[in-house]
């Protein structure tokens, strides 16, 4: 019996444990091969990655609803959903990684290998667990490989100074998080999330005391969503870490963040209404209210600090919190509406910042430099990189027919369904504010010139393939996205 | 009859988009012929599918003459819907015929007169997308999609005006063009929204479709109706060039005289007053803004007329008479009779585009001149053009048996009779038919008939345009000729065939008293008496006793030089008529000049680059997001960008005391 | 349980809890970074006696074994390898030194009244058995997974860590390529 | 005098005391090394709330397999976190957080 309910709770995690074998074949390599031989790392990485994208997808396919290692992790669509997202964000990472100068001279490729794989399997513990040791352990696991991919260029100034405030900024939220977890260990006397919720509906606690647990343990996930107050350290990393690095921290990272917020809440403090689609907090705590409040705040600051930017990777920065905040209006009511369009909303960021991550990578490549200025008269040296780029922006702004628009389409629709129409107006006028900083990159790209003898930048095969993989999601996700929808309303459902 | 045509509404705005696809993006690397041939082929292929629909929906008994084609569903989420659907009734099918129909022509035309142009495949690329906006706006299910055409025949009305945007005036007519219906379409935006949020907050069903609007909006207060619908018609003042933002049309003459015909015909001004029939269940229950729609268009019908009387510029005098017949249209629909005011609307693409091309025909045989003063006895060497374009003149005053007879008379009988109209507006509309019949008589005199005023070298020039011109030109000179026997008047003793056909869409709209055939009668004999008044005395004094005009401003004013018989008229007018009697056309043009014109500058600052599209962008959205998101905010980035300070230690002390701001705010 | 083993029990809390406090502030407030690090191996020893305190005997030795073996070390070795940051000013300016003051102090004032408002629901007193044995059958049944994972997260923290502080690459080279526009 | 029990609340403001005397050393040292002790006092603390509801509480031993995880993991963070300490000193000389401002705005 003990047995095969652990064989079955292996074959649920065999994503993992071929991203592990991965991981593992590349420590031997590190170990064995010579360190200027490191494509092969990059091989190693992407058939983990992707044997991990087919083990996840056949879990998908024959899917029973369950619980594995004693109920430490869900196996539901849910958990499903960020897995993939984790393993397909580190296969562009890794492909991003192999088109980057800027990794090409740091040595420790295959050590890399092993980091992100360990980032994957982090992830994909963090969307699936339903128990706060796991959430803790899993979350740490992330953070710590982040922790070292953003410092992992050696002897770069940004680059260890990123990784420097980010254990620190790091570390001290996991601290927080820590004790709002005790807390509620001494609340729930368990564990599990279930249990939570299962104190909150037989006993009244004070609310004050389940303020302050939830706003620490919020102050551990939202330093990885990067909402407000916990975002400051973002800026800083996102420009001092390596851009590939910047993309994972931007798109995984954050998703991983979502995945666990929203598995906490809907899990411990809010409970279906039986037989019905309708969910209630029974939390003795207004943390809609707070999660709202949190919205609008994240998005403003985000939008306008990003306004005077003038590194791009740092306004992309900015603009990450921006796409947090809309975020979290999802999570500011409770509905299964709201679950997925989240998930829609991540899908769809995901392509297009991680094309405009690519892409600002690129061209670092050839010009050497992040400034928005350097991007003067980019269209004239490379029309197709222009636009591509705009693609990604108008979409990052939200503007119809891209996917962007869509994603925020059913962000506010899940928000006006609940009643909650500030929030939508914040949100709207944020929208037309960040118009303003997206379209001085178009604006510079295309209409002013560039400075003199510049060489037209040459787009090599794989990234040229790279941003086609991106950029056709991005424009047919904003046409044709009920598939993707249905996807999203799928994998809204949580174990 | 024809029932595949409901699933296959959806071809006729694509493939004018089709059309335009191919020719904007390959069209240079296409001979000629095939670049005409798919601009032509696409839009006439749209008018075929659009006569099959009408014929399928003939077929169909009269109540459920309708049916919705959806082509695509983009956002369906709860009760929010937004999506392709087309919606075929009589009265989109109509307007469906008139715009791809009178769009074929002019295509057709475009063939000949642009022969020689540089962007030969940009301008039907331009074209193609133009008939696409328009038929997008027409066909639409939704205000929505609706607002997607209409903010394409902005677009495209702007890129075509300037299209020949070497010359700054040019440019600048585009640029004009461009910021008025801005303005028109911001009041627009803020009509439908309003719309939007009061019916959804209502109903729950967030959808703008006209069938959601029309089961929703008897919820909605009336005064929240007749702000809707005020300022949607803000949106059609811009659109179909009503006061106050009339002032972009007479300029729009810069463009191509193809497309003066089509968006003076077909397209865009026609937009205005479709969208407002298309509301009529809307305006039913808004009553005060059907009130404000026809004393805008009766006021507009006049001024513009009286404008018309001095304009010199062949193009020009069309211009404003357009803005003065849209001004009937706005007068049909605001006093509810709204069949009669499409009927004037179809009457009117037909003999305005006729109007057009045949002027167009006069600038192509005269190189270019546009001055009426430097032409004259035309008829003799441009037969074909003269007989149309007097076709044509006949039907726009109102003489009876032509088309325009008809339409006016619906009009001003039912400004007369309606609830909504009155003596006022009907007096302004009778007025108005005097100046229409004076101008127009002047426009055919001084340009076909008489002596030649023009110089000897473009004289010698002078001939027929060839026949892909002068085909349309008598297509639509019959159009023009008896179009308006579908809508004879009841008093007649036949049956109305265009009321009864749109009868069931307005069935929802606005009740009319019944008519009684002796009233009839008798207006129509005054307007008739009206227009032969108007043409009398312009015959009298352009073709008769040329010398009174200069005899009568001599009396007035000695200093005027006899430079050429009939111009004291104008003269005369535009001291005394014009000038001194209409404060409000300085008032108008003082609105033109500030605030339009400031508004273009203001926008236009660079000179460059003002035409091409990069620059608009440049300057509508880069710096009209600047100056809507304001210095305040660019100063607060800076302010907050300050607390970035670089020191990890001040990020966590950030964030205790935000999340301890938080927690106070939660408990208090 | 008799009156004298509780307040034994109480003398020794107020022991461990003083040693813990008191050594916790000379670790923040020390203005000798060597001396810091010596004062928070106090403040740990105090940490584990509590959890002795409490029962917890084998985390208890966990945290003497892992923090003081260990953490301790690697701490100290720190400080050796950046040796010149003794003469480094340990504190911040003022302001700052003012703010987190106030960021403490309203943080104790945060969980005091959060400790202070809630109804602890208790389950009655738990005589103190060995933990060892529960916690190792724990730890290969129910925390089997999170097990696992601390040891993934072990090995390739390490691998990471000795990544980073390798030193075979000369340092100038890598430092003088690239666009580090904002090297020092 | 008499000595009361020691409860749980005690416990728990004990830990509370260790935790903010924790943010304090964060927030205020300037030392790379100094902030990280500061980190471990919060871990502290953290654990010993684990480890005083395991023992008030519900069964089990669940709280104290935690602080045993926590203490593991706190052990890998440091690891990692001195590393890079080290490493950045190699590049700059200095461990002091003041100079490391760069990244800003």
């Amino acid at each position: 019996m003990m047995q095969t309910d652990l064989t079955r709770s292996l074959l649920l995690i065999a994503p993992e444990l071929i991203v592990a074998l991965a991981a593992l074949v590349a420590l031997t390599g590190a170990m064995l091969m010579k360190r200027s031989r490191g494509r092969e790392a990059f091989y190693i990485g992407i058939m983990g990655m992707l044997g991990a994208i087919a083990a996840t997808v056949i879990l998908y396919e024959r899917l029973t609803l369950s619980t594995a290692f004693h109920g430490m992790i869900a196996i539901d669509p849910f958990g499903l959903f960020f897995r993939l997202i984790a393993y397909v964000s580190i296969l562009y990472v890794l492909l991003m990684t192999m088109c980057s100068r800027e990794m090409k001279d740091t040595q420790g490729k295959w050590e890399l290998v092993a980091i992100l794989s360990g980032f994957g399997i982090g992830m994909s513990m963090m969307a699936s667990s339903t128990n706060l040791l796991m959430i803790y352990l899993s979350m740490e696991l992330l953070s710590v490989m982040s922790y070292l991919l953003v410092s992992y260029r050696r002897g770069a100034r940004r680059s260890k100074e990123a990784g420097l405030k980010y254990i620190i900024y790091g570390s001290i939220a996991s601290a927080f998080m820590l004790y709002g977890m005790s807390m509620l260990y001494g609340i729930a006397h368990s564990l599990g999330l279930s249990a939570i919720l299962t104190a909150f509906m037989d006993h009244s606690y004070s609310h004050i005391t389940v303020y302050v647990a939830t706003l620490f343990v919020l102050a551990g996930f939202g330093f990885k969503i990067v909402m407000v107050p916990m975002h400051m350290w973002a800026p800083d990393v996102y420009e001092g870490a390596p851009t590939p690095i910047t993309t994972l921290l931007a798109v995984a990272s954050k998703a991983a963040g979502f995945a666990v917020v929203l598995r906490f809440f809907y899990t411990a403090y809010i409970s279906a209404v039986s037989m019905t689609n309708y969910y209630v907090n029974v939390s003795p705590v207004r943390w809609l209210l707070l999660i709202a409040v949190i919205a609008a705040f994240t998005m403003t600051i985000g939008n306008i600090v990003a306004i005077p930017q003038n590194n791009i990777k740092r306004m992309l920065a900015y603009s990450s919190i921006a796409h947090a905040g809309y975020m979290l209006i999802g999570l500011s009511v409770i509905s299964k509406e709201a679950v997925s369009a989240i998930l829609l909303y991540l899908t769809v960021y995901f392509f297009m910042n991680l094309g405009a991550f690519f892409i600002v990578m690129i061209v670092d490549n050839s010009l050497y430099s992040e400034d928005i200025d350097r991007y003067s008269g980019l269209s004239r040296m490379s029309p197709g990189l222009s636009a591509a780029m705009t693609v990604f922006l108008f979409s990052l702004t939200g503007i119809p027919p891209f996917a962007g628009f869509i994603g925020k389409v059913v962000v506010f629709i899940a928000a006006i369904d609940k009643g909650l129409y500030w929030l939508v107006i914040v949100a709207v006028i944020n929208t037309v504010v960040s118009l303003y900083y997206y379209a001085r990159v178009i604006k510079k790209m295309y209409l002013e010139t560039p400075p003199e003898g510049v060489r037209p930048i040459k787009v090599g095969v794989l990234p040229a393939l790279i941003i086609i993989s991106l950029l056709v999601p991005t424009i047919l996700f904003g046409i044709w996205w009920a598939p993707l929808q249905s996807f999203a309303h799928f994998s809204s459902f949580m174990y | 009859m024809y029932p595949f045509i409901e699933q296959y509404v959806w071809l006729v705005p694509l493939l004018p988009l089709l059309g335009a696809a191919v020719n904007l993006l390959a069209g240079s690397r296409l001979p000629r012929h095939a670049v005409s041939t798919i601009a032509v082929g696409s839009i006439s292929a749209s008018f075929v599918l659009t006569v099959i629909a009408y014929l399928h929906i003939v077929s169909l008994p009269a109540d459920h003459r309708q049916f919705i084609d959806t082509a695509y569903t983009w956002i369906g989420l709860g009760g929010f819907k937004v999506g392709l659907s087309f919606l075929v009734d009589p009265l989109s099918v109509v307007m469906g015929m008139i715009v791809s129909g009178v769009s074929s022509v002019i295509h057709l035309y475009s063939v000949g007169y642009m022969h020689d142009d540089r962007r030969y495949s940009r301008y039907f690329g331009f074209l193609n997308l133009f008939a696409f906006a328009m038929l997008l706006l027409v066909l639409s299910d939704s205000i929505l999609l609706m607002f997607v055409g209409w903010e394409g025949v902005g677009l495209c009305s702007y890129l075509l005006i300037g299209f020949w945007f070497e010359k700054i005036e040019n440019a600048r007519a585009g640029m004009k063009a461009f910021v008025v219906n801005r303005i028109g379409d911001f009041g627009f935006i803020v009509g439908f929204l309003l719309l939007f949020t009061a019916i959804g907050i209502r109903t729950g069903t967030w959808s703008l479709d006209f069938g959601a609007i029309q089961s929703a909006v008897g919820l909605v207060p009336t005064a929240v109706l007749t702000t809707v619908g005020i300022m949607l018609f803000v949106g059609a003042t811009g659109k179909s060039a009503q006061i106050p933002l009339y002032v972009w049309l007479p300029d729009a003459m810069a463009g191509p005289t193809p497309v003066s015909a089509l968006i003076h015909a077909a397209t865009m001004v026609t937009a205005g007053v479709y969208m407002v029939a298309r509301m009529n269940f809307l305006y039913a229950l808004a009553p005060d803004a059907l009130r404000v729609i026809a004393i805008v268009g009766a006021l507009t019908a006049f001024f513009a007329a009286t404008i018309g009387l001095v304009q010199n510029d062949i193009k020009r005098v069309l211009a404003y008479s357009t803005v003065s017949q849209l001004g009937y249209m706005f007068i049909g629909v605001g006093v509810g009779a709204f069949s009669a005011g499409i009927f004037h609307l179809m009457t009117h693409a037909f003999f305005k585009a006729l109007l057009f091309l045949g002027s167009g025909s006069v600038i192509h045989a005269m190189s270019g001149e546009q001055d009426i003063r430097k032409m004259g006895g035309l008829s003799k060497k441009l037969p074909i053009t003269t007989a149309t374009f007097v076709i044509a003149s006949l039907a726009i005053m109102g003489v009876p048996g032509f088309a325009g007879f008809f339409s006016k008379d619906d009009i001003l009988y039912n400004a007369y009779t309606s609830p909504y109209g009155g003596t006022f507006v009907w007096l302004l509309g009778v007025l108005a038919a005097v100046l229409t019949g004076f101008y127009m008589t002047r426009l055919v005199v001084l340009t076909f008939y008489g002596s030649s005023r023009m110089d000897p070298h473009t004289a010698e020039h002078v001939h027929e345009s060839p026949k892909t011109m002068t085909i349309p030109l008598i297509v639509l000179a019959i159009l023009s000729a008896i179009g308006g026997y579908i809508g004879m008047p009841e008093a007649f003793g036949v049956r109305n065939v265009f009321a009864g056909f749109l009868g069931p869409v307005f069935a929802s709209g606005v009740r009319l008293p019944e008519g009684s055939v002796p009233l009839e009668w008798a207006l129509m004999g005054v307007s008739v008496l009206a227009a032969f008044s108007g043409i009398g005395l312009a015959y009298y004094f352009y073709a008769v006793d040329t010398e009174l005009p200069a005899a009568l401003a001599e009396k007035y004013n000695t200093a005027f030089r006899p430079a050429y018989t009939g111009m004291y008229v104008d003269e005369f007018y535009s001291k005394y008529i014009v000038g001194g009697v209409m404060g409000l056309k300085d008032l108008l043009a003082l609105f033109d000049s500030h605030i339009i014109d400031g508004a273009v500058n203001g926008t236009a600052r660079l000179g460059r680059r003002l035409s091409d599209f990069e620059g608009a962008f440049d300057r509508i959205v880069v710096d009209g997001a600047v100056n809507a998101v304001g210095n305040g905010i660019v100063s607060a980035g800076g302010v907050l960008r300050r607390l970035q300070t670089g020191l990890v230690q001040n990020y966590l002390i950030f964030a205790i005391i935000g999340m301890a701001i938080l927690l106070s705010f939660v408990l208090l | 349980m008799s009156m004298d083993a509780s307040a034994v029990h109480a003398l020794f809390f107020y022991f461990f809890a003083a040693m813990t406090i008191v050594s916790a502030l000379l670790v923040v407030l020390l203005r000798n970074i060597v001396r810091s690090a010596f004062s928070l191996f106090f403040t740990l020893f105090g940490v584990a006696g509590v959890y002795i305190l409490l029962g917890a005997d084998f985390v208890g030795v966990a945290q003497v074994l892992i923090y003081i073996g260990g953490v301790m070390i690697l701490i100290v070795f720190g400080v050796m390898l950046t040796h010149n940051s003794y003469s480094v000013d340990m504190f911040n300016r003022l302001g700052t030194l003012v703010m987190g003051t106030v960021s403490a102090i309203v943080t104790f004032t945060i969980v005091y009244y959060s400790i202070r408002q809630v109804p602890w629901l208790l389950s009655g007193y738990k005589a103190n058995v060995p933990t060892t044995q529960p916690i190792g059958v724990q730890l290969l049944t129910n925390y089997l997974l999170p097990f696992e994972l601390a040891s993934v997260l072990l090995v390739f923290a390490m691998v990471g860590a000795a990544y980073l502080i390798r030193s075979e690459v000369r340092p100038g080279k890598e430092r003088a390529g690239g666009s580090e526009r904002k090297d020092a | 005098m008499t000595i009361l029990p020691i409860t749980l609340t005690d416990y728990l403001i004990l830990s509370g005391a260790l935790f903010s005397i924790g943010v304090f050393g964060v927030l205020t040292r300037k030392n790379a090394i100094a902030v990280l002790m500061g980190v471990e006092l919060m871990l502290n603390a953290a654990n010993i709330n684990l480890v005083a509801f395991s023992k008030f509480t519900g069964p089990g031993v669940d709280g104290q397999v935690f602080a045993l995880f926590s203490i593991v993991i706190a052990a890998a963070e440091v690891a990692v976190a001195l590393a890079i300490v080290i490493s950045i000193y190699r590049v700059t000389r200095t461990i002091d957080l003041d100079k490391e401002d760069t990244l800003k705005g």
